[in-house]
């Protein structure tokens, strides 16, 4: 049931925290999920700036991750989130989860990236090669929470 | 004292990213605050009228209804976009 | 929507797995699950021996992938199922989705690992310090495809 | 000819990995086929009855009551268990 949260500016390496995570013996799955700072459908993505709230990001994660535990039966469990200003293609989010069967690991990672992004504070605002904007919140991501209630 | 703090374009918009407010003793709830400080300006009255505006106390989500007293820490903030 | 299907002996890297599929700058998102072989309950797990069927087990590995594909909007899809003699906690299984869109990675994830655990010829045998036995196919694993008909 | 292919615990009962059948220019069903190789050994006959034996040809899972003809590749064997 250990517990990892982390939120940083610098880059994280999936590969030392996908080792991290299948270091329990009792858990036959590792589900890991990332978030990618994405382009643009409609202007050319500069960077993105990732502003928080300090002190209450951490807490909100380790609340999502520990009602996970709670509800699934899982092993390890790493939550890592970057601030500051990111490029296009950087890594953004690193969710991932260890359990003994896999639709619980499957549950778990989606259940702690739906109520991140509707609960932990975080904003994005893009650089746009036609200005800055705020990201805005989706209806599909509230729509998202439903499924867990 | 009551410390509030604005993130991302609610802070832009209101040129704040922290303030101060003498509860005088009272117990408000955070919509209390919020009408009280919109009644201090104009230029964030409309601002600070945005529906869709979280808030937390003592870094928790909670809904505007939740009451503040003196030495809490309370946000006001737009939907979060993280992740 | 490149395709990687793998069946090999030898172990893989889920470091450069995972540097391909976040290589599509379409793609926000990407969801990988890794099985590992995991000690037992009952007895001491010395190895586990995984047969196949040569040709078979790629073909059913692609249509499953191709299926995933048709059912949401993906980016790169990557399958790599090990045979042979494996020890506790090596690697087995390696699914890795990039899309655009967070739930459709989880989705197809799980479709495909689920669809793999029904449809594909692999077979395990425990070498285990109480005997050998072959492993028994789980009703759980038959229950998990009702959810994607 | 018909070429005829087990797998795992069925390969190791029956002491067979492969055979071969010669179909006479029939079309029978993989039910017919496991019906005569059953036929032919009593040894063989417990193992073939299993219910839960999954059937390929030419390497796609399909029901007993499939086709087949001479040039097939047939396997039977017991439900998977990979992942």
């Amino acid at each position: 049931m250990s517990l990892r949260i982390v939120v940083q500016q610098p880059d994280f390496a999936v590969a030392s925290e996908y080792e991290r995570l299948r270091q329990d013996a009792r858990c036959g799955a590792v589900v890991t999920f990332t978030g990618l700072v994405r382009e643009l459908a409609e202007a050319e993505l500069l960077s993105m700036t990732l502003e928080h709230y300090p002190g209450m990001t951490e807490q909100a994660l380790t609340q999502i991750a520990t009602a996970a535990q709670q509800r699934w039966q899982l092993g390890a469990v790493t939550i890592i989130h970057r601030v500051g200003t990111l490029l296009p293609n950087e890594q953004i989010v690193f969710v991932g989860v260890a359990s003994a069967h896999r639709a619980a690991g499957f549950a778990a990672g989606e259940f702690i990236m739906d109520y991140l992004k509707n609960r932990a504070p975080f904003w994005k605002k893009e650089h746009t090669s036609s200005g800055e904007y705020w990201v805005a919140a989706k209806v599909s991501d509230q729509a998202a929470l439903k499924r867990w209630q | 004292m009551l410390k509030i703090l604005f993130f991302a374009a609610l802070r832009e918009r209101l040129g704040c990213a922290s303030t101060n407010l003498d509860l005088q003793g009272q117990v408000l709830t955070a919509r209390d605050v919020l009408n009280q400080l919109a009644s201090q300006s104009t230029q964030w009255q409309p601002h600070l009228a945005d529906t869709d505006l979280l808030c937390a106390v003592n870094q928790h989500l909670v809904p505007l209804s939740h009451p503040v007293t003196a030495g809490d820490e309370l946000a006001f903030f737009p939907p979060v976009t993280g992740g």
